[in-house]
């Protein structure tokens, strides 16, 4: 059954609650995460060029050695997480981890000088704090329902989980900022430093395939 | 036919097409002509279309690529009679 | 040595040249709509031949190594495609998961280079990706209906209860927009539109868009087999010859509605991708409600 | 050697040692090298046949007074 879905399934690791489970599908996830972190180490930031108003001139904008460091830092926990996220086969710990996503893709634009990037960054905020609640409280009401959390039980469970699945979506769509909510989450894509930037999108895409994972496998 | 055969004749068809181009470039100076007719093109063309229906397709691929590739406004013509007489063929060879 | 992998490499060598020949007969028919002669079919393959052998500068304002490393991983994902979908014939969730990379890719492109066009199109991307990832809706009412998403499955299933295009044709219409809007001056191409120079492939040029290129000839092999074997169904896949026979009349098809069509300002782009993705859900919730 | 050709290298090496590994072993991680090895190899390949830039200032983009 489960199969179907993820293809062949490797093996798993029980770790006491969190269980970490290695198929095709979470396993190209995770390396991807896993690249895209190291590359995002090893990456200067890249310098802009920008129009100005009643100029000829473009100016250069150059990233500051302090804001880059707290930047790198908040980019490789984001991998981090994101690289957990793929590889975990709990319902709670996946919530976790994508509050945890959430929490590093505002931290990573936290410390551009710009005022309309920490604008869109305190909305986004905000649309993320809202959508943890309909992410958790659909755990906990699959929780209380069936009496399991793990992925791999819940299939076997002959139950009508149609409401949570769509809560759970909703809390999914809040927290990586998807279409409905998107405009909080656009201007923060035209801040400097493409790789950091880059990493919030990768992680919002990745969550969200692996979201279609388990909301087809439950 | 599996996969190799295929890429080969594929190859095959891709040099013929530059052959073409080649060809026609340093035959024709100007850039477009109507109702014109190139001989050796038109040949390698219907002879091609024979030979693609055979065990030596691979050459015949090579060969209908001739009138194909050749220069912009050059080689229409030629190339639908070999692509006609290839398809005839294949019905015919086909019918029985 | 694995002998799947001289499959592989096989499969590799026949989709670089089969997807830059229809590249290139894409061209030539748009051409011949609008009236002009147009390059021969070869001329997609010439350019990352040519391309292939000349000189790049790293920009100054670049940031590396990423600059290069997103050249190279559009290769590498599409590469994984192949594989997955061909080859292994395994999960369609994976595809999407490569096709989400694919975005990725371009983002990355657009922006590491520092380059204003580039940055528009890198974000130009990633509005796109708000309204083409919601089209793989497609993947659930597939799998409300064939119950897997294995593509081996939904063959099997194909070969017992027929062709999926007539079972479920607002999916193919939705996957067929993708496929739309991969195609090259598409209507929904705003992400490389002549208005931004080439987009995201502005400062990648010489070497690099040679890579860039050989890539996208094999996403466009790739997206092609994957419409033909999800939604008309084994009997053209079993057979490479019929495969490239069906990919040709798919790639008229796809020329003349790119031919005809303006390229679409990027809002209405968006929202009429985003009305077709709702239209999709909408057949998934009539899918799951009446028991798929 | 220019930075092109310097990261051209790594990836050669990258490269042929994922080749050396797809000959060496069997199975799922075959795939995954042949993966990495193919772009590897085109842009190592590629870095030694393109020709040395001949611009006065190599990586300036071409912009308004910059």
């Amino acid at each position: 059954m489960i199969s179907s879905i993820i293809g062949q399934l490797f093996g798993i690791v029980p770790f006491g609650d969190i269980v970490f489970g290695f198929s095709e599908f979470s396993i190209i996830g995770f390396v991807v995460a896993l690249i895209f972190t190291i590359v995002v180490y090893l990456t200067k930031p890249e310098k802009q060029l920008e129009a100005q108003k009643f100029r000829v001139e473009d100016k250069l904008e150059v990233v500051s050695l302090e804001e880059l460091k707290i930047r790198r830092m908040m980019a490789i926990v984001c991998g981090i997480a994101t690289a957990g996220a793929m590889l975990t086969y709990d319902l709670f710990d996946y919530a976790l981890f994508l509050t945890l996503v959430g929490i590093a893709n505002i931290g990573i634009v936290s410390a551009v000088k710009k005022d309309w990037v920490l604008n869109a960054s305190y909305q986004y905020g905000l649309i993320a704090m809202i959508a943890t609640l309909p992410l958790f409280g659909s755990a906990g009401m699959i929780l209380a329902k069936t009496g399991t959390l793990s992925l791999f039980e819940l299939p076997k469970i002959p139950t009508s989980l149609l409401f949570e699945k769509i809560i759970f979506a909703a809390g999914m769509a809040g927290e990586t900022g998807i279409a409905p909510f998107y405009a909080s989450k656009a201007e923060m894509f035209r801040a400097p430093g493409s790789p950091y930037i880059l990493m919030i999108h990768l992680s919002s895409l990745l969550l969200i395939v692996r979201t279609v994972e388990i909301l087809l496998t439950i | 036919m599996d996969l190799f055969n295929l890429n080969l004749a594929i190859v095959l068809f891709i040099i013929g097409n530059f052959v073409g181009l080649e060809y026609s470039y340093r035959r024709y100076t100007t850039p477009y002509t109507e109702k014109k007719i190139d001989k050796i093109a038109l040949i390698l063309s219907v002879v091609g279309g024979l030979l693609i229906n055979t065990p030596l397709y691979v050459v015949g691929c090579f060969l209908i690529g001739f009138p194909l590739g050749m220069r912009p406004g050059y080689g229409r013509i030629e190339f639908v009679v070999g692509g006609i007489i290839a398809l005839l063929t294949y019905l015919l060879l086909n019918s029985y | 040595m694995d002998s799947s992998i001289i499959n592989v490499v096989n499969l590799t060598i026949h989709a670089f040249l089969v997807g830059s020949l229809l590249l290139g007969l894409h061209r030539k028919i748009i051409a011949r709509i609008q009236g002009r002669p147009g390059p021969p079919i070869i001329q997609y393959l010439l350019h990352t031949i040519k391309f292939y052998v000349k000189e790049i500068t790293f920009p100054i304002t670049a940031g590396n190594p990423l600059y290069i490393f997103v050249a190279l991983l559009d290769v590498s994902v599409w590469l994984t495609a192949l594989i997955i979908a061909i080859d292994l014939k395994s999960s369609l969730l994976i595809i999407i998961g490569i096709y989400v990379l694919q975005k990725i890719v371009e983002h990355g492109c657009g922006l590491s280079s520092g380059s204003p066009y580039g940055k528009i199109g890198g974000v130009r991307s990633v509005f796109s990706a708000a309204a083409e990832v919601p089209l793989f809706a497609v993947v659930a009412a597939i799998y409300l209906t064939t119950h897997s998403v294995l593509i081996s499955d939904i063959l099997n299933y194909q070969s017992i209860h027929g062709s999926l295009l007539f079972k479920m044709p607002i999916c193919a219409f939705a996957f067929f927009i993708l496929l739309v809007s991969k195609a090259p001056n598409s209507p929904f191409g705003i992400v490389k539109g002549k208005d931004i120079v080439s987009g995201y492939m502005t400062e990648h040029y010489g070497l690099l868009a040679s890579i860039i290129y050989i890539a996208e000839a094999i996403a466009y092999f790739a997206l092609l087999w994957i419409f033909i074997a999800v939604f008309i169904g084994p009997w053209v896949v079993s057979h490479p010859l019929i495969t490239l026979a069906v990919m040709v009349g798919l790639t008229v098809i796809l020329a003349f509605v790119n031919g005809l069509t303006p390229l679409l300002a990027p809002h209405h782009s968006v929202m009429l991708q985003m009305t077709i993705a709702g239209l999709v859900l909408c057949d998934v919730l009539y899918r799951l409600i009446m028991g798929g | 050697m220019d930075e092109e050709r310097k990261c051209g290298l790594y990836l050669l090496i990258i490269g042929l040692l994922c080749t050396f590994g797809i000959v060496m072993f069997k199975g799922m991680i075959c795939y995954l090298l042949y993966v990495i090895a193919v772009p590897c190899l085109l842009y190592g390949i590629g870095s030694y046949l393109i020709p040395k830039t001949r611009r006065k200032n190599a990586g300036r983009l071409p912009f308004r007074g910059f």
